[in-house]
């Protein structure tokens, strides 16, 4: 599969990335091991996985908040690890970030005005009146009234207006790219209606390419354009958002969806219910790393791990045994390095 | 670790040099002439250059041997062995009283944060607090030694040969010493439990049916003393190198008298040995209360910051 | 609507306010009388606190000397009053060493790790080994006794305190997203430290100032006590105590007011402190 | 039943020591332990010398060298027989060059012979009458130590003397006590009474006194007037006191400004209004100074005119100097030293002098009088048993270096020359006197006060000799009930 | 489920007009006004609501939890059998606690004491309740772990809670609160603090074992997807007060009161398409200082009218959406709950007509 046949390059291209932490006593955890992913201009991918997968690793890694030990991460084409301090500076106004606890990613002892003049004047943008107009522009936008905001700090404010106010701080740096880490899990479901809904509305309106994490899977498909789900580390699948949904081909994935509860009494549950507790990271499984609780596990996973391919549809799966695919992919996912897909 | 006792004998080294006049005055007599002062000074070999003179004293101390003391001729380790004992004792009878005091108090107002106990408690532990200790020894020694005669006002017996009399002879310092710290652990005691009877798991305990006094033994205390035991180990390890006041207030041989005589008489020798010596107890002291971390806490990599 | 709101068997006992006057409002009072005192000092009408009136010497409180005469026939109003001011100065300039020097290095090893951390840990370690006596004792012999001196070697020896207090504090605000936050603005190292993290310790800092406050004036007292305090003509309240203790049986009062007023000072310090520290905002981490 | 028991001394400081080589030899404190231990050739009971270790002394006509017969059967401690040859080789040691030990107080000597196995000859360098008395002054100098053990471990002679002494050096736990044991061999039979002698530092006096009150120590040296009144008032508690020549004394660096002008000096001396001090400070426990020597020395000068309180004179005096006069006082950091020093910047103030303080530690105070960086400091004033020329010379004199206070030494290096050879007692006198008027004329120092010794016991603490110099002495001391 | 048998019982838990104040700094603030809601035997009750709607107040004053902050309303009673909770003796109240009535909550993160092993930590309130000795409680605990899926619970016994993951901490809470068997579970929000997978696990575990014992069970929840898979009835509290109830079918499918309907369009659905636009609720839900008022949902509401903003409803039944059943208010005593097709009951003024 080619990328769509553009010559910009994609807005956030991730090759090969390894995250290892150093844990104390001297061990080491790769957390994120050979991951790959690109984003394309208005796209927007979600990674999904359970808890402790590497997800957040991934984004923090990717808004260069944590030492990447290896791949490649581009944005709009340009390598980020080289960039050594001030040079990255002055790129970071072009990825932003929100955080998944809203009340936390907010500086308590800030009033609103503060926090979103902050990076403006980091990034030496400051100018009393135009700065002035552009917050307010910026609080427009994510539905928030300024005339009552402005001179109020963070506790005074529910969870929503909160996450609204770090959107905000987000935005008023114009970035391209926007990495949302869990940013609706810790709202309530009407609050977070809200916040997916600003979401969708400002990809529409300013293009915004987003890497989006979660591990709610109806969100997901809220926002996602594709998908990419994680387990351990690793991408284990990845495609297109709907038809992931609707085919999975790999058992976590299966095991993922069916884990899905429906408010409608009429939908029956249909768990596949996984065996036993994720492995440490420290001391994977030989083989495949989803073969300890994987209910089709065979002699094959323990020997050799399988490689992320290609399947016929277009999507990517880790698996030695996928689920069969019903049907061919009407617009197959382009998001993946033609690299990473076996003949 | 080594870091720490690298830095404190080179802290030490260079602020006695820094200290004016040397042992030598206070070694000779009053109508001393200088060839004397300059003939002892050479005999101490205190007219070679410092860096020289450090290293020739690191290399000894390395060997165990913190020097002789020229005043007195006392080898420092062994003056070292001969006042420590007075000062652990003090250290370990006021840290028992003291905790004696402020465990029991110090659940009772954490259990009863914001009621009427816990305030008159805790104005009580400041009230203490604001007492300046060498008033509060006085205050003791006037009320249990003159007046009403239960204690001796000074002196120390020896432990070895008689531990009642000894415990007797230093209960005055030891309390004084102790009514000095058992405001401080209660209130450190008493926020900590306060705070960890807001914890969930507390409320588990409750939801399960125990009481509150099973809760406060089993489930409270042992997480709350946290920070108790930090600054016990910080007060230990500091006591070990002798309580000055109380010391001198009492008349107490112990390391804290050693300290401030050898810092009057520029005894040099002493005061770098000894200084040496309290850093080692400190960093030993410290270790110890690592280990009791891990005993209270088996987390592992959780760290307290000390 | 519904009148008596209870739980069963308890009853709510009233507005609070009347015991916060009390517990905030008379150590205020106490500590701004004391102010005024070592202000005003100069310009009150009190006697000399260095003339002595031998003939009168430890005469006790009356009414031509409110609080009595010491044992050398000096006033010892006066000499509360300017000794406050000694106590004032070390008080504040003590905490103030500890504070600005404590924050910084905690903040440091709280921010930074790998050779500076172990660097700045080792060195509070040291600092916290090394006995604080013999600091004081030797930084005064040093510089010569002086309140600025006192001050001096008692901020210096609160530092490893406040560097732990400004370290645990820091640790769990490093990991806050807004941190985060800041640093995907752009923002650099300093602007994080001093904008983002150091305001939100700033609360739990002063708090403990205020504590550490009333342990200097005890400390300074204890320097005196030991001969290594302000020297004389300046009366400081250590000072004065250590005078008087050995004509405490002969003439009490000399010693026993001014330790009056120490403890009256330093129980309203700690009462404050510990008032500011219930009445934080809940806002605030 | 006068055997038996244990006496436990409050002492003021720590010891120093007790090998002359590597201590003060003039430390009281550190004589008193020691007088229990050694012993001298001859001592002062009192006014009078009376035999010790020597039996007699008999000067020779030329008075260039005295013979004294040594007492027989006496043994030291650790078995050396006491006789010639160990006087001798204890002053060979004394008098071998570059030992820094400070010989002063027998600076005429030249060197001691032996005469026969119990007796020794004395041979000086110049004529010196007050020879014997020199030899009674008990200092580390005159202290007779076993020469084997001196020579053999000089180390542990400083921590462990040994001598013929009533008391036998059990340990020295530094900073805290020394504890002795009874001689069983003592050469006088029935001495001493005591079974075990503690002394233990206290040097914190309330502490030292309370411990008084409450038994734990049984006697000690007191010298804060308040404890002396309060001892005074308390009927479990006997107050020995004694007053010699010993006095509170300051003196001017004659080498610096303003000292240098005598009118200054003249007019400190007499802003010094000794009275108030002895009421607020003293409480009445000591008097004012009329002459060096006070009224129960034998040397005592009646007919002085000695500078006194006088703030007319005082105020005269500095009109005529004409310029404003301010000066720094040296203090110790002791509560005594930073009283006194605040009461001397009163006395001062009050005739219009301007005084500030500085404070250093009791042991640096030497070294800053030696030193000469000073203006005025403190000092003290010995008490003087016997001949007063050793005193004489160390403060006031040249010969043995120049004194502390600086001053053209030539009139009074004279005098003292004068009353050294001279024989007739009251000539001496005449002659001490003349000194004691020219220190008062000149005003070298100030010497306002007496100083009266005190010592406070508990009653059962029995024939207490004379704390002269303030020594407790212990030999005949016995305990009663 | 046989409900034939228990057609004629009394309901197990019965609370009636519970209301809770806690004083605060800026005045008494009421975190619960006149909820009333029974239980019965092997049912469970789901309590759905946003944060800070008083779910977890309402599950805490049951087991009297709370802290000394809050005061409960005079009137209320809470009747658990034929005893008022609220009335008894702190004694008698810590033999219902963890004997007859036990709790799950939230976060198995700080639900289990960190320093203490977890087998201690189960086996105590065996010793307390059962006087069992030390031996028989740990082994009863051991059992306890291997029924709530734990593999090779032996060595697990002696582990602490932070050896263990997320889901494994939330399965020993659960243990824990069934050690005794008691004969209501509350357990609040058991999952939110847990994975999707690891959630459905906990919650057919918990069904399980309620199933096994006979347990009724209050499942406090802010997940109507929970709600919906696991309770047999669901109560939807909205600023301290239950605004309606119903059983399971009839709530999710035809919701009478506005405010679960704006609810339950709010949640985004695996099956609506990819950035469909989802139904939001402007405003947020009221601090409640005072009693006084109108409908506390009125300002959020699109159905208000005058008598929304002048008076407060009350909980009423209505018809039920499978067949027009009306019973009488709740307020007067008797549970409507249990019956075929059950009651659903509204607090509203205008309640959303049934669809045809
Ligand atoms: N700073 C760190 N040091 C060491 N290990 C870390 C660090 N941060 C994360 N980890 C570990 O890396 C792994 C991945 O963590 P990460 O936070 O990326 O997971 P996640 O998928 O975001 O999980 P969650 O859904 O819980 O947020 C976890 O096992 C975590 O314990
Ligand atoms: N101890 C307390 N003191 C004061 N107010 C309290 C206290 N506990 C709870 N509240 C208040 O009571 C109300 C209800 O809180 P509750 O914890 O029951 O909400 P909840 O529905 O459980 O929310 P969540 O889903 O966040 O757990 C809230 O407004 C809360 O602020
Ligand atoms: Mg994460
Ligand atoms: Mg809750």
């Amino acid at each position: 599969m080619r990328p769509q046949a553009s010559p910009a390059p994609p807005v956030l291209d991730v090759r090969d990335l390894d995250v290892v932490y150093a844990l104390t006593g001297g061990q080491q955890m790769r957390a994120v091991e050979r991951l790959s992913f690109a984003i394309g201009r208005g796209q927007t991918l979600a990674l999904v996985g359970e808890s402790g997968c590497g997800k957040s690793s991934v984004a923090k890694a990717v808004m260069q908040l944590v030492p990447t030990a290896g791949g490649v991460i581009r944005l709009e084409g340009q390598a980020l690890g080289p960039l050594g301090g001030d040079a990255l500076k002055r790129l970071r106004r072009r990825f932003q970030m929100i955080f998944q606890d809203p009340i936390s990613s907010l500086n308590p002892q800030r009033t609103v005005r503060q926090i979103l003049e902050f990076p403006l004047k980091v990034n030496g943008l400051f100018d009393k009146s135009e700065s002035e107009r552009r917050i307010r522009a910026t609080l427009d936008i994510v539905g928030l009234d300024s005339q009552q905001m402005l001179g109020r700090y963070p506790h005074e404010f529910s969870g929503g207006q909160c996450q609204r106010i770090s959107i905000a701080r987000a935005l008023i740096l114009d970035p391209v790219l926007l990495v949302c880490d869990e940013p609706v899990s810790a709202l309530d479901v009407s609050v977070r209606a809200q916040v997916l809904n600003l979401l969708g509305e400002l990809r529409q309106r300013l293009g915004l390419s987003m890497l989006f994490i979660s591990h709610d899977l109806a969100v997901v498909r809220n926002v996602a354009d594709c998908i990419a789900v994680m387990y351990l580390g690793r991408i284990c699948e990845a495609g297109d958002a709907q038809h992931l949904l609707e085919h999975p081909a790999h058992p976590y994935t299966v095991a993922l969806l069916s884990a899905v509860l429906h408010a409608d009494p009429a939908v029956p549950p249909r768990r596949v219910a996984l065996q036993g507790e994720m492995p440490s990271p420290l001391s994977l499984p030989t083989g495949c790393r989803f073969r300890t609780r994987c209910p089709g596990a065979q002699a094959l996973c323990a020997a050799a791990e399988p490689a992320l391919t290609a399947l016929a549809d277009g999507r990517q799966v880790a698996c030695h045994f996928p689920y069969s695919v019903a049907r061919p992919a009407a617009n197959a996912s382009a998001f993946f390095q033609p690299e990473d897909i076996a003949p | 670790m080594l870091i720490v006792l690298a830095l404190l004998s080179v802290a030490t080294f260079s602020m006695l040099e820094l200290l004016p006049g040397s042992v030598v005055d206070a070694m000779l007599s009053d109508n001393a002439r200088p060839e004397e002062i300059a003939r002892l000074q050479h005999a101490l070999g205190l007219d070679l250059p410092m860096h020289l003179r450090f290293l020739g004293w690191l290399g000894n101390a390395l060997q165990g041997d913190l020097g002789r003391s020229p005043l007195s001729g006392e080898s420092v380790s062994a003056a070292i062995t001969h006042r420590l004992p007075v000062s652990i004792l003090l250290m370990l009878l006021a840290q028992v009283l003291a905790l004696l005091i402020a465990l029991p108090l110090g659940i009772w107002a954490g259990s009863n944060a914001g009621r009427r106990v816990d305030r008159w408690l805790s104005g009580g532990a400041f009230g203490v607090l604001a007492v300046p200790h060498f008033v509060l020894g006085l205050l003791l020694i006037l009320l249990f030694a003159i007046w009403l005669r239960w204690f001796p006002a000074t002196g120390y017996v020896p432990f070895g040969a008689e531990p009642l009399a000894s415990i007797h002879s230093l209960a005055l310092p030891a309390a004084t010493l102790a009514l000095v710290e058992a405001p401080i652990y209660l209130r450190l005691l008493r926020s900590d439990i306060a705070s960890t009877l807001r914890a969930p798991y507390i409320t588990v305990a409750r939801a399960k049916g125990l009481s509150e006094r099973q809760i406060l033994l089993r489930h409270a205390l042992r997480p709350s003393s946290f920070s108790l035991i930090t600054v016990l180990g910080i007060n230990v390890g500091h006591l070990i190198g002798g309580a000055v006041i109380i010391e001198t207030l009492f008349a107490l041989p112990g390391l804290g008298r050693l300290l401030i005589e050898a810092i009057t008489q520029r005894d040099f020798v002493t005061l770098q040995g000894l200084v040496l010596f309290i850093g080692v107890a400190f960093v030993a002291v410290n270790l110890v209360v690592d280990a009791v971390y891990a005993l209270l806490d088996p987390r592992v990599g959780v760290r307290h910051a000390r | 609507m519904r009148a008596e709101w209870c739980a069963p068997g308890r009853w709510w006992r009233g507005k609070p306010r009347a015991r916060a006057l009390l517990r905030l409002g008379l150590p205020c009072a106490w500590l701004l009388g004391v102010l005024f005192l070592a202000l005003a000092a100069d310009w009150l009408p009190l006697p000399s606190p260095t003339d002595m009136d031998f003939a009168a010497a430890g005469q006790g409180p009356g009414t031509a000397h409110l609080l009595g005469l010491d044992l050398d026939g000096r006033d010892i109003f006066a000499r509360l009053a300017h000794g406050a001011r000694v106590s004032l100065i070390v008080c504040s300039v003590a905490p103030l060493i500890g504070l600005v020097f404590g924050s910084a290095l905690g903040l440091l090893a709280a921010y930074y790790g790998g050779v500076l951390r172990t660097a700045i840990l080792a060195l509070l370690d040291a600092m916290l080994a090394f006995p604080s006596l013999v600091f004081a004792l030797g930084l005064t012999v040093v510089l010569g006794p002086s309140v600025h001196n006192v001050a001096l070697a008692l901020g210096v020896m609160s530092i490893p305190a406040f560097a732990r207090i400004a370290r645990a504090n820091a640790l769990p605000l490093i990991g806050r997203e807004f941190v985060l936050a800041a640093r995907t603005a752009g923002a650099s190292d300093w602007q994080i430290m001093l904008r983002e993290i150091l305001p939100n310790m700033a609360l739990s800092l002063l708090t403990y100032a205020l504590t550490i406050t009333s342990v200097m004036i005890v400390a300074e007292g204890s320097l005196s006590f030991l001969g290594v305090g302000v020297p004389p003509p300046t009366p400081s309240w250590g000072g004065m105590i250590a005078d008087g203790r050995e004509s405490l049986e002969r003439v009490p009062h000399v010693s026993l007011i001014p330790a009056a007023a120490m403890f009256l000072t330093v129980l309203s310090l700690n009462l404050l402190g510990d008032g500011l520290r219930q009445r934080r905002s809940p806002g605030l981490a | 039943q006068k055997r038996g028991g244990t006496l436990t001394i409050g002492m003021e400081a720590e010891f120093s020591g007790f090998n002359p080589a590597k201590a003060r030899i003039f430390n009281q404190n550190t004589l008193a332990p020691a007088s229990s231990v050694l012993e001298t050739l001859f001592v002062f009971e009192g006014a009078q010398i009376v035999p010790r270790l020597g039996l007699d002394y008999a000067e020779a006509p030329d008075r260039l060298s005295a013979t004294v017969r040594l007492r027989p059967g006496v043994t030291f401690h650790d078995g050396t027989p006491f006789n010639a040859d160990a006087v001798v080789a204890h002053y060979a040691w004394l008098l071998a060059p570059g030992t820094g030990i400070n010989l002063s107080p027998i600076a005429p000597l030249k060197t001691v012979e032996k005469v026969d196995e119990m007796s020794v000859r004395f041979v000086l360098r110049q004529p010196w009458v007050a020879l014997q008395s020199a030899l009674a002054a008990e200092n580390l100098v005159n202290f007779i130590g076993s020469p084997a053990a001196l020579k053999n471990d000089p180390e542990g002679f400083h921590r462990k003397p040994i001598g013929t002494g009533p008391f036998i050096f059990k340990e020295w736990q530094a900073g805290d006590r020394i504890v002795m044991e009874r001689n069983p061999h003592y050469w006088e039979p029935q001495l001493p009474y005591l079974e075990r002698l503690i002394y233990r530092v206290l040097p914190d006096a309330n502490t030292r006194y309370q411990s008084i009150k409450s038994g734990q120590v049984d006697i000690g040296r007191m010298d804060t007037a308040s404890h002396v009144l309060d001892a005074r008032k308390n009927p479990q508690i006997k107050v020995h006191e004694y007053q010699g020549s010993g006095a509170i004394s300051w003196n001017f660096n004659a080498a610096k400004e303003p000292f240098n002008d005598q009118r200054v000096r003249a007019a400190v001396v007499h802003a010094f209004n000794a009275k108030a001090m002895l009421d607020t400070f003293f409480l009445g426990t000591t008097v004012a100074t009329t002459d060096l020597f006070g009224p129960n020395s034998p040397w005592f000068c009646p007919r002085l005119n000695w500078r006194s309180h006088d703030l007319a004179k005082a105020r005269a005096l500095l009109a005529e100097v004409g310029k404003p006069v301010k000066f720094q006082l040296v203090s110790t950091n002791t509560p005594t030293g930073r009283r006194q020093a605040g009461m001397v910047q009163q006395f001062a103030k009050e005739a219009g002098m301007e005084v500030d303080i500085r404070l250093t530690e009791q042991s640096q105070n030497v070294r800053v009088g030696l030193s000469g960086d000073y203006q005025m400091g403190v000092w003290r004033f010995g008490d003087i048993t016997g001949e007063p020329d050793g005193a004489l010379a160390y403060y006031f004199g040249g010969e043995n270096g120049t004194p502390v206070s600086r001053h053209d030494t030539a009139r009074i290096d004279a005098l003292l020359g004068k009353a050294r050879a001279e024989p007739d007692q009251a000539r001496r006198k005449a002659l001490y006197c003349d000194i004691a008027q020219i220190v008062s004329d000149e005003a070298y120092q100030l010497i306002p006060i007496r100083v009266t010794y005190y010592a406070i016991a508990s009653p059962k603490v029995r024939n207490l000799g004379p704390i002269t110099n303030s020594i407790i002495r212990t030999r005949s001391v016995w305990i009663g009930q | 489920m046989n409900r034939q048998t228990r057609l004629h019982d009394a309901a197990l838990l019965r609370v009636r007009h519970l209301g809770v104040q806690f004083q605060t700094a800026q005045g008494p603030l009421h975190a619960l006004t006149d909820v009333s809601l029974d239980v019965e035997r092997a049912r469970t009750l789901a309590i759905v609501g946003e944060s800070g709607s008083g779910k977890s107040v309402l599950a805490c004053s049951i087991l009297r939890l709370l802290g000394p902050a809050a005061q409960t309303a005079p009137e209320a009673q809470i009747f658990f059998g034929a005893q008022d909770l609220l009335r008894l003796e702190r004694s008698a109240m810590q033999a219902v606690r963890g004997r007859r009535i036990a709790m799950v909550f939230q976060d198995p993160m700080t639900a289990l004491n960190p320093v203490r092993p977890i087998g201690v930590q189960l086996a105590e309130g065996l010793q307390l309740h059962l006087r069992l000795s030390r031996q028989a409680a740990q082994e009863r605990a051991t059992g306890l772990l291997a029924q709530v899926g734990i593999g090779s619970p032996e060595r697990r016994m002696a582990q602490l809670p932070h050896q263990l993951s997320g889901g494994m901490r939330q399965r020993v809470v659960i243990a824990m609160a069934v050690a005794c068997e008691p004969e209501l579970l509350i357990a609040d929000e058991p999952t939110t603090a847990l994975d999707v997978t690891v959630q459905a696990e906990i919650l057919d575990l918990l069904r399980g074992l309620q199933r096994g014992r006979q347990m009724a069970m209050i499942l406090v929840t802010h997940d109507l997807g929970v709600a919906a898979g696991y309770a047999d009835d669901i109560a939807v509290m909205y600023a301290g007060q239950i605004v309606e109830q119903a059983p399971t079918a009839a709530l999710l499918r035809q919701p009478r009161m506005p405010y679960t309907r704006d609810l339950l369009r709010a949640i985004a659905r695996l099956d609506d398409p990819p950035h469909a636009l989802l139904h939001s609720i402007a405003g947020r839900p009221p601090v409640v200082r005072a009693l006084a008022g109108g409908c506390r949902y009125a300002p959020r509401c699109d159905r208000r009218t005058m008598q929304c903003e002048a008076a407060q409803p009350g909980l009423e039944s209505v018809a039920c959406a499978e067949g027009a059943h009306w019973s009488t208010p709740l307020s007067t005593g008797m549970s409507a709950f249990g019956r075929p097709g059950g009651a659903h009951a509204v607090r509203c003024w205008h309640p959303l007509e049934i669809a045809a």
